[in-house]
């Protein structure tokens, strides 16, 4: 364990976007807080595609010439490096989508379609992102499986009571929960929602978009069976997506996309299908993309997962307790620290989210304000929207007294 | 700049939003909402000899979406249908006053203008589906 | 028209690959002779989405920031661009993909499955990729519906006559073809065919991975009625492809990939979809790639598709006179020029392609060698595996001649 | 180099290969076929004593995995099985010679191994899993 704080002076040097100018005539510094829709990208990943594309750009898997033994070799390593980054067995358990959503559809389809029958349920929680709930919410409407919710309590917490109760009572064939809320930051207790699924033999898909990124992640250690994510939330490239599914229950799934590269053999009215895990990786991949996320994925192994969160951890304390002495504000989400990530949604008086974001854009400072693609959560908290600011690696105390600062100005220009 | 934009008749509107409500016995209602940011507006109308009789909305969302709603039910209400096809994106701009707004947020502003038109083509799609046609505006689109 | 010639020397100095050494000890300067498999990127395209990573990166659609309202602007700025590029009615009938592969399988889950019912008859050719093979074969399966695929004849045309024959006979609800053989170089006679299914009110696919990146295309003179390609294969970057519909049609089909951004609300249990196009972009979308595909366009559009496809005539028929000096080398496809595209398939004695490839790097050519993801095609040559040179815009007759003089060298390799 | 590859031994047994045909009542019979070019190896063996008593191959493909094949076929006929379980991927690269191809390549060098594999997990699969399990072997798979 590395126990030195991350030295974010240096870091920040990494991204050339955060030296952009932004606001009324470029008159301020980018303070960049929208982490949790995508984060910015250091130099290392930038070059890395460069390099690609300027000298061995070529297609993959088939070629004999150099260029594409140069480029399957590069984009296969990179399998390597994700599974040893969330410890799966195998990098054939790794197959890459283009983002966190693909790869859950990608499991509703192949998996799903195949083992959800008439009446099963498929429990969801009330925090979950739309991509984990609409495909979901297609497959049910084919199988007519139904979906259930596990509700959330009023502290942001997912309401355990209602798990157990719907474990024993429902034919439940599969636990789909997000490891960490984009929204509340809420961090999932995912051990023993596996562990009591595992007991009632069933499945249980993570969608750890928001966790990855921002936790030490182990697949062996949780026992998911299923896990989803995406490169751009995590300095990698936009375009890549990440899913990983147990060997046993891959061998079986069915192929999703069919074409170029996912077979051994095409005739004319069949086909077999290829080894794992190309089987479910069909037509040129996003090769430029994969080799990206390698560069990012060995930034942040050099960081150290343990000191991201470290300092994550540090800037969310700092940013509760700057904007708990904002009146009339109101933050959603777990106050334990240890139990959520480095995400904070509030709303301040009666001023809409999408005006605040308006308001603190001209401060230079970029926060989300919306849905957050949580409609099933803003209907449980009953607002329409919230604000967010979520933080990475490279933000500083400073930016967050700079946003704290662009709240009271909100406040002023709403005659509050 | 956003001093500009959340002048006191803006927060007027949208504080006190004029026509806010729904009619007994509509002649037409119909719902839409903002899918880059979940502002929602429903309108409702009476229509009388070929003129808006009644309106009134319903909506939540962002200042400026709700109080152009509130600007425009008062903009066309007792106004021929006419002038409802004739209105565009730049009249309603003008009418609330912000003709500087960025890309994302110009849809908040014309959310309710996206939703009387859509409004008028249901009104006459059975009666008239020529005239619903007319009201199909892309510029409102997003 | 622009009737002057293309400045290849030009053209080479703005692809930063074509410096590159490659062969035994780096000794030999690359000639790239891969094109139909992905083709070598400009730097414009690299620095458009270098541009895009170092100042303004974020995710689109959402966010009320600057950054974010920019990446929005570039992101949508590119499908109207590419609306133009092919003369679609409207960028709402362009939707982006991974790429030519996946939006085949789009509309195969989401039209086919909709529309294809037992026992219906989808067209296909012998020369199809596999991409557009394989994803109808899977619907196949599930539908009980019979492909047929249209023969080739032995001059490598397809044959019409069995066209008529099944248009007359068969319950035929979809035709899918590719507009250009990836193996035999074919350019199929498109307005011919989409007019006769037309007659017989089935809807016409075209996978035109091969045609977009070196012909003019133009969806509204041919009526096409789908249309997919790859941004890879046409100087873009990896990870985009691009699907058009025609709007009637686009506005039935149900969504395919469900999550964020290709909703409009979210309930419990239903959902209510996006508007076109953006019902079927589920998830962050690869925004760098497609930003870089703006800039690929741009590029193709400077030079003209005009002068592309003169270009690559000129060059096919240099190359093709080359290797006919050549003993016991067997050509495929079309020898009418105006027939065929900058795709040569052959085999020379009894030296096997991959090992006629493995040859061939040496010398720094790369060239590709196998069933090129068309073992329909194969079966129907009946052999195992072809050679393949495939040219673009900056290929030059030095590079043939290098090419023409490594393959007598193979010969001598092999003792022949 | 590649005169260094495609040697007189090579391409001998790509021209001439050795054991190739089927077997009449083969113990076991598989194919396999390289997804990257399609090159294709079907094995047919007959077992005797924990032996090979007999071996033959068909295929198709290059030069390296039909030499490779004929020659692998060559080194275990009549061995027992333990010497194919404990075969590497160095072994089979040093007996046909070919110590530094490329990636792509040294796939199609080890096909014939990767088969010959297969078929003695298939050969065990019922009548004993575990030593079906041992004859697994990662470092030939691709
Ligand atoms: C004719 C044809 N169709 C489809 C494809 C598939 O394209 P992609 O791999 O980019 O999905 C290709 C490219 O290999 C092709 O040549
Ligand atoms: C919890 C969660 N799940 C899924 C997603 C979807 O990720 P992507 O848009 O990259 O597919 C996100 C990102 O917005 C997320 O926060």
């Amino acid at each position: 364990m590395q126990k030195t704080a991350l030295s974010v002076d240096e870091i920040r040097q990494d991204f050339p976007i955060l030296k952009r100018k932004v606001g009324v005539g470029g008159s301020k510094t980018l303070v960049y807080l929208d982490n949790a829709a995508t984060t910015q990208k250091p130099y290392v990943v930038i070059n890395a595609m460069n390099e690609y594309y300027s000298s061995y750009n070529a297609n993959i898997h088939r070629a004999v010439h150099q260029l594409g033994e140069e480029a399957t070799a590069a984009y296969e390593q990179t399998r390597e490096k994700v599974a040893k980054f969330i410890n799966a067995r195998s990098a054939d358990e790794i197959i890459f989508t283009r983002n966190a959503t693909e790869a859950i559809n990608l499991v509703a389809y192949s998996w799903g379609r195949k083992n959800i029958k008439r009446a099963d349920t498929i429990v969801l929680t009330e925090m979950e992102h739309h991509s984990n709930i609409v495909p979901w919410q297609i497959l049910s409407q084919e199988k007519k499986s139904r979906i259930c919710y596990l509700g959330v309590d009023d502290q942001g917490y997912l309401k355990m009571t209602d798990y157990e109760r719907v474990l024993k009572k429902e034919p439940v064939r599969l636990v789909s929960v997000s490891e960490m809320s984009n929204v509340l930051g809420t961090i999932l207790p995912l051990k023993e929602i596996i562990t009591r699924a595992h007991e009632n033999n069933v499945p249980v898909f993570v969608d750890a978009a928001q966790s990855v990124p921002h936790l030490q992640v182990d697949v062996q250690k949780t026992d998911c069976d299923f896990l989803a994510f995406s490169a751009h939330k995590m300095l990698g490239p936009t375009g890549v997506g990440i899913l990983y599914v147990k060997k046993e229950i891959l061998k079986e799934m069915p192929p999703f996309i069919g074409g170029g590269d996912m077979i051994k053999e095409v005739h004319q009215q069949n086909t077999i299908y290829n080894d794992l895990p190309y089987r479910f990786e069909g037509g040129t991949q996003n090769i430029a993309g994969v080799i990206g996320f390698s560069a990012a994925l060995d930034y942040l192994a050099a960081i150290g997962m343990d000191r991201v969160r470290n300092h994550e951890l540090e800037i969310t304390r700092y940013a509760l307790s700057a904007l708990s002495d904002i009146k009339d504000i109101t933050i959603y989400g777990p106050k334990n620290l240890r139990d959520r990530g480095g995400v904070i949604s509030f709303n301040i008086a009666d001023i809409h989210p999408h005006d605040l974001a308006t308001i603190m854009n001209e401060h230079g400072i970029a926060i989300r304000s919306g849905h957050h693609c949580a409609q099933v959560l803003m209907e449980r908290l009953d607002v329409a929207a919230t604000s967010r600011a979520s933080f990475y690696i490279y933000n500083t105390r400073e930016e967050v007294d700079l946003f704290a600062n662009a709240l009271l100005d909100a406040r002023r220009i709403f005659r509050i | 700049m956003s001093d500009d934009i959340y002048r006191e008749i803006i927060l007027d509107h949208y504080r006190n939003p004029r026509n806010k409500g729904r009619l007994t016995d509509p002649d037409v209602t119909i719902h839409d909402s903002n899918p880059l940011c979940g502002d929602e507006i429903d309108m409702h109308l009476k229509v009388e000899e070929d003129r808006i009789k009644d309106i009134k909305f319903e909506g939540r969302g962002c200042a400026i979406s709700q109080a152009s709603a509130s600007m425009l039910t008062e903009m066309v209400s007792n106004k021929p249908l006419s002038m409802v096809k004739n209105l565009s994106k730049e009249d309603i701009l003008e009418n609330i006053g912000l003709t500087n707004l960025g890309p994302a947020r110009i849809k908040c502003a014309l959310l309710s203008l996206k939703v009387l038109k859509m409004s008028m083509v249901k009104y006459y799609a059975d009666k008239d589906p020529k005239s619903a046609g007319d009201f199909h505006d892309e510029s409102v689109k997003y």
